[in-house]
């Protein structure tokens, strides 16, 4: 027992990572007395921590640091600005917090544009494939050709099943469709296949904390 | 004529600059105070206009020309204070849902209603937490140090791990409900992830690793089909979806920036 | 009665399935299972591209990982320290990540002890640099410059181990492991500009599709693909370790998953067959 | 790409002509104009879940993912005002667990309304929405405990999803709840496919709203964004035969082609 005691004051950490662990990782079983104790720590920790990097990544570096150290103190009409978010309780000003929502919906979609541009022109230019493909050395290269046939046919018929208003009366339209929504399970088929290693690593390092890094019944 | 304006919002010297901050509140108050008396029917266009004043910033900064040694236009220097005011503003809300937090589990205290232990516990987690967080950043104290690398590493982490980590129980239940031979899609989704799983592993790579690698048959190989699915059929398929994905994404946002979006937030009398 | 167990396959309790799953990872950490290894010719390359190096060349590790990718990450991190250790080069170690940093170097000082590196003179660990694009464009031109300090504030300067080394032309090769897509940056920063060097990258299982394009055109010379690569390079290195360890528990529990389909389908099969 | 100019072409036809196709339609739509939308198996659901909720007395959960306060988290917004219009009328209990305190100020004042327009105000409960965690697992368990602890009839999850789309979908389904889901993410998909009941894929997501509520503005904005992915397809169509061409060395043809691709180059990133 105060070889424990010891070994707990040694490394407490670990420990209590223990513990959380068995206590979270018993909801698997069924939601039980001791997953909600630790279910709550665990939420109101988090709170904390977001509390706390509010603190040190926003409320300090943005609004404390440029007014009191740098003189910007123009800062200060943000603050006041973001203030109107409170009279969202207001029954009777609570229009006044749609400024600030409204101003952060405003700053959301005016960003679109630059996103849009940045994700999708470079795939839009990387779609155009030719169905001609020479090797290097000027060869023929038909696997390659056939590749991106098949990647266009993929592209073109996936793409015509998320046409809503044309109404899907011609045969063609329809059967492309189906075959994108095939295709697509395709896909999801096998990223579900893909995942399944990176979640099984997760539980493989749990197990070894368990029993490695907490027990050392493991190297 | 933009000069002074400039020179009113440059920043000031650090003995002086709390009598701007001071004047900066009242001011704003004074401006608060006038829009209490907004009159009803000017309260939606005001709220159009800073929704849109607040997109043409990211608009015009993206769409004006720009100089091409530099890369920049006159709004370019302002992202990144743009960017920090839009974190200001959105990390302000925090405090609602912190106050959300406590309004609930306060009250399951008060009350003594069954399982008020457990918000007690919430709440100690998290002035610990904040307490220990804070002085780890801004004292020296040794222990409190100890005591934050405990509760962020050993605590936090460790649970964040965990959970995280129940995917994989989940995921095998998961799978064995859902990849029966139903029907056509589910007999096809079956398929692509089976012998992606197969692909993953020696076991199922060693299926097929007779194969001599650079023959004609080359291409059945587990790791090669894997491949191909995933570069060709995935890449193709997940695109198509992208581009609709964004085509979507641009259209909610320009109903939003001029707004043109309708449903109950949008629609309410104000 | 021979019906309903078959019918039964269907709704096996998902409690029965989770503790089925719990066996398979646990065993294999205390009854070490020998599973085929097959190596993935991407695995080979960077084996080779490792093994080509002259002796005392120059090796970069960037360690860009943190604790929730440890079971991935770890051992490809002391898979490619090892190798490069037992081939005597000089090693550089730093990290874009915080805790990435703490790892990267508890594995280098026990793995330097084993092969009797020393600080300074056959290692370095530069500690945590932030921005990593930053840090990227200014290493291209001017390594000590970049990495004036090391993990502990000391200055490198004079440290034997960078001797001769000025820009990325005097380094032999990067190696970066990661469980973010930040190969791009290296691909667009750093790596056309020596054409000599080599490019290695170690990514979590997730992020493998990503490396596909960038392998075959070679601008990536050779990846270990999450925990199951490098299980393939500590095969490769005759040094099983905890990627060893754990591909028996993953491989395993691909196959419970693979059978527990099938066992799904029968009993489905046999309900469908009774009603119709 | 930082800015439009520098390749304002490809920005110009793409961008900017889809944007004004979209403007275009949302206003010929408000002069009213009937506009058809097909099926979306996995909306129709939506009616039937709640229904289910109500027979069996039990909580209608909604999650509006782990997003932060943007496009997305606003369409699902509009969809759970609709949801909780349905709620309203029929007295469900529910709970909607949140994220994100930027969202969750938003959706309070979003079910409120709802309640209000129903003429119900008095059966909105304010604790029923609660902000949970900003930390991913930490706002996991937190549901995963939720959708246990209260037996949920139905789940709907809209928004955007992480990795823990199937620790509330797999929870969900342990306690037998009707589940319709839909994410932007589209990696979380395959999850959701294999424990909800609907799944809504790709921007179906954002035709959502339009199909649910049949607004003559959003349905606009359905045909401009399908004008949008035709003007797609078919430039990708080009593009392919830009680049068979421009490889098959056919005098002219082949420099037409090329220029053609020039036009839409872009450095891919890290390229």
């Amino acid at each position: 027992m105060e070889q424990l005691w010891q070994d707990f004051l040694s490394r407490p950490g670990v420990y209590l990572g223990a513990i959380c662990t068995l206590a979270l990782m018993s909801l698997i079983y069924r939601e039980n007395a001791v997953y909600r104790f630790f279910e709550h720590i665990f939420i109101g920790l988090a709170a904390g921590f977001s509390i706390v990097a509010l603190v040190k990544n926003i409320l300090d570096p943005f609004l404390y640091q440029p007014v009191f150290q740098k003189g910007e103190w123009y800062w200060t009409f943000v603050f006041m600005f973001g203030l109107l978010f409170y009279f969202i309780h207001s029954r009777k000003y609570n229009w006044l917090s749609r400024l600030p929502i409204g101003f952060l919906m405003g700053f959301s979609a005016g960003q679109t544009f630059q996103i849009f541009a940045n994700t999708y022109l470079p795939q839009l230019s990387d779609s155009f494939r030719p169905l001609y493909v020479t090797t290097p050395d000027g060869a023929v290269d038909i696997a390659k050709g056939i590749n991106n046939f098949i990647f266009m046919l993929v592209l073109v018929s996936v793409m015509s099943y998320f046409f809503f208003s044309f109404e899907q009366k011609s045969r063609a339209i329809r059967s492309s469709a189906q075959f994108g929504r095939w295709v697509m399970m395709v896909a999801f088929g096998a990223i579900f296949g893909t995942t399944i290693m990176a979640r099984m690593a997760l539980l493989f390092d749990r197990m070894y904390y368990i029993f490695g890094d907490w027990l050392r019944l493991v190297r | 004529m933009l000069e002074p304006i400039r020179q009113f919002f440059a920043p000031k010297p650090l003995d002086v600059v709390a009598y701007y901050v001071v004047g900066a509140v009242v001011f704003s108050i004074l401006v608060i105070i006038l829009l209490l008396n907004l009159p009803a029917r000017l309260r939606k266009p005001l709220i159009a206009l800073v929704t849109f004043g607040a997109g043409l910033f990211y608009v015009t900064e993206f769409f004006w020309p720009i100089d091409k040694n530099t890369n920049k236009n006159f709004l370019t220097d302002y992202l990144v204070s743009a960017s920090k005011l839009g974190s200001l503003l959105a990390g302000m809300t925090l405090t609602l849902g912190i106050l959300s937090l406590l309004r609930v589990h306060g009250r399951n205290i008060v009350r003594l209603r069954s399982g008020w232990y457990n918000s007690l516990a919430l709440l100690t987690a998290m002035v610990a937490m904040v307490v220990f967080g804070l002085m780890d950043k801004y004292s020296d104290n040794a222990t409190a140090k100890k005591v934050f690398n405990v509760l962020f590493e050993g605590m936090l982490i460790n649970m964040d791990a965990t959970m995280f980590s129940l995917i994989a129980f989940y995921i095998v239940s998961a799978s064995y409900r859902a990849f029966r031979i139903r029907s056509i899609e589910a007999t096809i989704l079956m398929t692509a992830a089976f012998l992606v799983m197969l692909a993953q592993v020696p076991v199922g790579l060693a299926l097929t690793s007779w194969i001599p690698r650079d023959g004609v048959w080359d291409s059945l190989r587990l790791e090669v089909v894997k491949e191909w699915l995933l570069t060709v059929l995935n890449a193709a398929a997940l695109r198509a979806i992208a581009f609709g994905l964004g085509i979507g994404g641009l259209a909610i946002s320009l109903r939003i920036w001029l707004s043109l979006e309708r449903g109950a937030y949008f629609e309410k009398e104000i | 009665m021979q019906e309903s167990f078959w019918q039964k396959l269907q709704f096996i309790d998902r409690r029965i399935l989770y503790a089925l799953l719990l066996i398979v990872i646990i065993a294999p950490l205390f009854l070490p299972i020998r599973l085929p290894t097959v190596t993935m010719p991407s695995t080979q390359r960077l084996y080779d591209a490792i093994e080509s190096i002259p002796p005392d060349g120059f090796i970069i590790i960037s360690s860009t990982w943190s604790g929730g990718t440890r079971a991935e990450n770890m051992p490809q991190t002391i898979a490619i320290l090892r190798h490069a250790m037992q081939r005597r080069l000089r090693v550089a170690v730093f990290s874009f990540d915080v805790q990435g940093t703490q790892l990267s170097l508890d594995i280098a000082k026990r793995l330097a002890q084993e092969y009797g590196y020393e600080y300074g003179k056959d290692w370095v660990h530069w500690g945590f640099r932030p921005q990593a694009e930053v840090v990227m464009k200014s290493l291209v031109r001017d390594i000590p410059g970049t990495f004036d300090k090391d993990y502990d504030g000391k200055p490198t300067k004079d440290m034997p181990v960078m001797r001769g080394i000025r820009d990325i032309d005097d380094v032999d090769a990067i190696v970066e492991i990661a469980a973010s897509g930040i190969h791009l940056s290296w691909i667009g920063l750093v790596v056309g500009v020596n054409p000599e060097l080599k490019f290695g990258f170690c990514p979590t299982s997730v992020m493998v599709p990503e490396t596909y394009p960038y392998l075959a055109s070679g601008q990536i010379v050779g990846t270990m693909e999450g925990m199951r690569g490098a299980a393939e390079y500590e095969s490769l290195l005759r040094k099983p370790g905890l990627a060893s360890v754990g591909m028996g528990s993953i491989s395993l529990a691909h196959v419970l998953v693979m059978l527990l389909i099938v066992i799904g389908n029968i009993g489905y099969f046999a309900s469908r067959r009774r009603r119709s | 790409m930082q800015h439009a100019f520098e390749k304002i072409w490809p920005v110009l036809i793409v961008e900017v002509l889809t944007a004004v196709i979209i403007i275009w339609r949302i206003l010929s739509a408000q002069r009213g104009k009937e506009l058809f939308i097909r099926r979306i198996p996995g909306l129709n659901a939506i009616d039937e879940a709640i229904g289910r909720a109500t027979e069996m007395g039990r909580p209608v959960l909604m999650v509006p993912g782990i997003g932060g306060f943007g496009i997305i988290a606003l369409q699902a917004l509009s969809i759970f005002s609709y949801i909780a219009r349905s709620t309203a009328k029929f007295g469900n209990r529910i709970l909607m667990p949140v994220a994100d305190a930027t969202v969750y100020t938003v959706a309070e004042e979003v079910i409120r309304d709802a309640y209000q327009a129903e003429g119900h105000p008095e059966r909105f409960d304010p604790d029923s929405i609660r902000f949970l965690s900003d930390r991913q697992f930490a706002f996991a368990s937190g549901v995963a405990g939720l959708i246990q602890r209260e037996k949920i009839a139905s789940s709907f999850m809209f928004g955007e999803f992480f990795a823990e789309s199937l620790i509330f979908a797999e929870t969900g389904n342990m306690v037998g709840a009707i589940q319709v889901a839909g994410t932007t993410q589209t990696t979380q998909i395959p999850f959701f496919i294999a424990a909800c009941d609907y799944t809504i894929i790709g921007d179906e997501y954002y035709a959502a709203s339009a199909y649910i509520s049949r607004n003559p503005t959003m349905l606009g904005s359905i045909v401009g964004q399908d004008f949008g992915k035709l003007l797609i397809v078919g430039l990708c169509l080009v593009g392919s035969v830009a680049a068979t061409v421009a490889a098959l060395d056919v005098p002219l043809l082949s420099t037409a082609g090329e220029l053609f691709m020039q036009l839409f180059r872009i450095r891919e990133p890290g390229g």
